[in-house]
């Protein structure tokens, strides 16, 4: 689905939503090489195994806090970040375990982070909603709703002040869009042409409010057009389509220096958060989505093609557990921040400083 | 009397206030359909339907200046904000339209609203979810900031915010929607502002304690009765502003010595401005100097142990009451 | 200029927008009974004398703080407001006096509050920026850009909750339309279908930054679609076309329950308020704008027309002098408000409160 | 030394950074075109170019999350918000962004962002436009504040502000733009943080001044002197955090008495944190509970006789100054 540079169909509505929010097939987009196609498969496996021991870890009361999953969401997690060179930025919001794995993060030092030790990728400091990997350009995990918009665009304007053709890919919700910096960041990041695409991750909800209850303008892709920035929208369950659009679309940001806004239509198979009675959807419409289930799908898929046998996809499956098993064990041995670390980080020291900071 | 938990009186009080006066409204986000994040106004959308409750977008300096505009011209909204961490975002509509439009404007219009949201630590949320914000809310003319620590007072000082003329911040606990308690089953039984609560008599020193840490003081104070002979007195102001800052003088004038208890930060805080107030008034009669047990002076770590050191527990409040006795070095405020 | 539901052009380019912002030829909306196009007439004589008149008062020191002028736009303040009953709500910006005055605020009051007397319309609390009058439900003078539009939705809901035909229509500025309130305002006003038209009043710049460099679309009437609110124009010059098309949408809105968007484009003579070198744009391009200075061209239209007389322009003027000199009398004999006072309306004080408040 | 205006030393303080740094940048609003609503940046968009110096739209808290975004990534951006009353839209990426990135993740990240900002009343601005929020930035751990109160103090600090690893809210005041004074052109020089400025030498009593107020309170002790022999030693903190409280107490110890002027709110304000800070350190020393000074509690009305008496002036500090000194009944804060 090519980027659509000016508008070409009505504002959406309700219905419309409820179409787009409705089951699709998958749609046709090509398959990359095998050992690419493989990788994916790796990854949203793995992604989907940690949050699975996540969960469990959480019931267990190893992890604390709000602990956002984004089961459901691997195809748009892999075939975003798929899309970008290891030199390009990645922000996120505080779903944003998979994120900091498929962007290469030690699945060790995200549970670590989750388990509140120094061996995670924060020290402890983060938590779920706040994982970051400066080495791999993941530049955050972001509790504030809507936050990360203007964070994501101020790394894209260092992009475009150092001159180099890096691209930076800030995902955020169907819900965020309604937040004040939506607009303001995007009309400035149109404004001033930085190399940022944009991708609304319209998992059909913001918590338990369905998107035509908080959105006026359902069909997502186009609600960047009064700002300046061209939409798309890919199929996030497919992680072939969403990674063929979104690859575009950073690779025509990368060109033109001009934002884009991509959504990515995807649902959220478990709760919010681990507290959520999920009585605002029927089991049905969860069923429904569960048939379009990401990694059984593009694993069938793979198998179809030939690209890989049974017996490959449950060896993927097993060396994922295995890697889980390994970071779960790393967390468990990590030990916990000092108390003497408690004000450590909260400014950089220097000699200069006579007075008191704190 | 019934006893209910504290998020049981507030719904108590909402359902009340709905009943009872026509103008009333509620919004916020997630307030209908999934009934609230911490479940505060479950049932309500059910009983009284989309349009007196209502749930928002996701933004919140609009919702609240919404809930301005609405009030200016004679409804009697209650906004939630899911969290006073979000309420960074309304600050604008909170500081210049809310508490200020009624003086700029000359006294030609009131703005009752009322906008409930809870804070504090507790439960790893980390930096950007564990803010405690009174001394920000209390720092601004025109506004009311009330802090209940108990069901009754939750559901008391909940309807006397609804009723009032005045915009009201009205601050929650995130640890204490849980806490049971008796509380007045009465539909005309509120709770006033500016009338402290002497939750426990004592004559060696006086104890402040800021919405939870009310209850942390009252738990300190025992253990400082059984383990050092210490009669504290301890007060919940319930309110900020109004202050019954009288009822804390006269405390201070039998006992000599002070302690002020807050979850937030230190600098600029709560227990800064009593200390200040308390010596312009009471000088002569302080023994020691005002002592301040507070959050840390750090963005709220995630890790348990790490957060834990964080906030105040009742250790803290133990050694800054002694101190004030000299029975221990002076603390220094700022959990560890 | 009827309307447009749904999007039918490209987003604004820079291009377009120097073509919208160089002056147009006055369209050929109807011309109302001659008793009203008289009024209108009156009314647009009154605030271009009013401010004239404010100016030199700040000039001699009797005003102090901001003084912002809409000198240029008073046929988008008449149009707009003579298209409300008196039981609608008008919200605006700080550059409130001429719709406090075409609301029908005696210019007494307005003068006394710039001059700071107890006799001005906010005792002197307000200032220039703060206009306020209950009686004419005139809702205020705002001073935060962007400030007024939850404002004025939140009274629209009022309207709406009381299950009353009331409109509230809220002014705003080109540059307010990059705020974040704007997004999120218009968003939820459509997604609860509340009676507020919003009209924008595209004076081309925001102090002292042009269109085109702060606003990434510059067709500002579309600048709502992407929030579901459709949007319209008018010659914010030509006080018939801006009373046709807003009295349109007023009552679309009332009928229809749902907020609309319209442009006035106008242009503001002045500076943006009284410290203001204006070396931001060219001497040539304010005279531009001047040969379509709407109090001549309007009130040569009328003569034109036969609704009135050169004498009758004389008279017409002669009022407005005599009324603001009236106005100066009365804020120069009303007293200053007493220094006991500067508590008062802080709040509402009440009995049952024993604690202190301040 | 060159004899530079408020204004000029911040200008020269900015071109001498965006020559020094390449990392170095401009955004605000109306900053480059108008050069900058109190001119503060003119000439800069001509000299240093689009790429350097840039306009932005009106959207305050996405400028600051910008600059927080750009801080982070190794440039060091000064964003200027007009005025300190529009930070109230900002909030959010001041404090949840800018204040606790480093912090919250652990440590991997820096934010060096200069956060410039004019406050104050003085012109007629009203309710919306006159607000002093040192006591709100002071709060939050993660910030440093600063608050010159002379040309001098406005470069120095601006250039360390700039080449400071941490966020600083650094906030000028509008009615001294136009002031001039004698300003060091050495480009390597700058005014350290954290280190008070004694502007005036005394026995007597301890006045600390909060931005423009230590230029009042520089006058008031000149009046003490003058009319009623008493010495008064004049202290500028030069920056809230740090804070320089080491110069503050070893002024307390010799004179036993402290008034703090602040132009703000008084609850929960600069001067009740100073007064806290000082009476756990130097309770002993105190002759007298630590007076405060401070702007009425009041929205900031428009008209001038009422504006007057709204924020602190000569006399109500040479009172509480005398209030100290057992010679005046106990001033309470809030000028009238
Ligand atoms: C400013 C702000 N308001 C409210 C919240 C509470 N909250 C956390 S996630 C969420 C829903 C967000 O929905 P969406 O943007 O669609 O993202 P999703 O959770 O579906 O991934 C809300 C309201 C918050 N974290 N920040
Ligand atoms: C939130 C906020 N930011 C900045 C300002 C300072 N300011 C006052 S008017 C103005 C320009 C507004 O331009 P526009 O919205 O086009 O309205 P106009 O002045 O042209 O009528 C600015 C930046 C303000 N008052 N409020
Ligand atoms: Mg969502
Ligand atoms: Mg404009």
């Amino acid at each position: 689905m090519p980027p659509q540079s000016e508008p070409d169909v009505a504002a959406g509505t309700p219905e419309q939503t409820r179409a787009s929010a409705s089951p699709q097939p998958a749609s046709r987009a090509a398959l990359p090489e095998p050992e690419v196609a493989r990788e994916w498969l790796q990854m949203m496996t793995l992604i989907r195994r940690f949050e699975e021991r996540a969960g469990e870890m959480y019931a267990r009361a190893k992890v604390g806090g709000f602990l956002h999953l984004s089961i459901g969401e691997e195809a748009t997690i892999v075939g975003s970040t798929r899309a970008l060179t290891e030199t390009d930025y990645l922000v996120s919001t505080y779903r944003s375990h998979g994120y900091a794995l498929a962007r290469g993060t030690e699945p060790e030092r995200v549970m670590a982070e989750l388990f509140g030790r120094v061996g995670g990728c924060c020290g402890g400091h983060g938590g779920s909603m706040h994982m970051f990997d400066i080495e791999r350009r993941f530049m955050g995990g972001y509790g504030i709703v809507g936050g990360n918009l203007p964070i994501a665009t101020g790394i894209a304007l260092a992009s475009d002040y150092a001159q180099t053709d890096e691209v930076t890919l800030c995902t955020f919700g169907d819900g965020a869009s309604n937040q004040g910096t939506f607009g303001e960041t995007l009309n400035l990041a149109a404004l001033w042409r930085l190399p940022v695409v944009f991708v609304v991750i319209n998992n059909q909800f913001g918590m338990g409010t369905s998107l035509e209850r908080h959105s006026a303008v359902t069909d997502l892709q186009r609600k960047g057009e009064s700002l300046g920035v061209p939409g798309t929208r890919c199929d996030g369950m497919d992680v072939a389509d969403t990674h063929a659009v979104i690859a575009e679309a950073v690779e025509r940001v990368r060109a033109d220096r001009r934002p884009v806004l991509v959504e990515a239509v995807t649902y959220r198979f478990r709760g919010h958060s681990m507290a959520d009675p999920e009585e605002y959807r029927s089991k049905e419409e969860v069923a429904r989505w569960r048939e379009r289930d990401p990694l059984p799908v593009f694993g069938a898929l793979l198998e179809g093609e030939g690209v890989i046998d049974a017996h490959d996809r449950k060896e993927i499956d097993r060396e994922a557990v295995d890697r889980v098993d390994r970071a779960v064990e790393f967390a468990e041995d990590s030990p916990f921040p000092a108390a003497e670390s408690l004000y450590e980080d909260v400014y950089v020291l220097d000699e200069q400083v006579r007075g008191t900071y704190h | 009397m019934a006893e209910l938990r504290y998020r049981e009186a507030l719904n108590a009080a909402l359902r009340e206030e709905l009943e009872r006066d026509e103008r009333v409204l509620l919004m916020g986000e997630d307030i209908g359909v999934f009934g609230g994040a911490f479940k505060v106004t479950d049932g309500l959308l059910e009983e009284f339907g989309e349009r007196r409750v209502r749930d928002t977008p996701i933004s919140e300096n609009t919702i609240v200046g919404i809930g301005v505009g609405a009030a200016m011209s004679g409804l009697r909204p209650v906004v939630e904000l899911m969290t006073v961490n979000f309420a960074l975002l309304a600050f604008d509509q909170i500081v210049n339209s809310a508490a200020h439009i009624r003086y700029m404007f000359g006294g030609q219009v009131t703005v009752p609203l009322t906008i409930r949201m809870p804070q504090g630590a507790g439960h790893q949320l980390g930096p950007t979810h564990s803010h405690c914000l009174e001394a920000m809310f209390l720092h601004v003319p025109g506004l009311l900031v009330a802090v209940p620590a108990t069901p009754a007072d939750a559901k008391g000082l909940l309807k006397t915010a609804i009723r009032d003329e005045n915009p009201v911040i009205f601050i929650e606990h995130e640890s204490l929607y849980g806490m049971k308690g008796e509380v007045d089953d009465d539909k005309e039984a509120t709770v006033d502002f500016g009338h402290a609560r002497i939750a426990r008599e004592g004559a060696d020193v006086t104890i402040v304690g800021i919405s939870r840490m009310a209850l942390t003081a009252e738990r300190a104070a025992e253990t400082l009765a059984k383990e050092h002979g210490v009669e504290a007195e301890v007060i919940d102001p319930r309110t900020l502003r109004p202050l019954d800052l009288a009822t804390i003088l006269t405390s201070v004038q039998k006992t000599n010595r002070c302690v002020i208890v807050e979850e937030g930060w230190p600098h600029g805080g709560v227990g800064a401005n009593f200390a200040a107030l308390i010596a312009e008034h009471a000088f002569d009669d302080l023994d020691a100097p005002v002592a301040r047990v507070s959050g840390a002076d750090v963005p709220m770590p995630y890790s348990k142990p790490l957060e834990d050191i964080a906030f105040p527990h009742e250790p803290q409040i133990v050694e800054a009451a002694l101190a004030t006795l000299g029975q221990r070095p002076a603390a220094i405020p700022g959990a560890r």
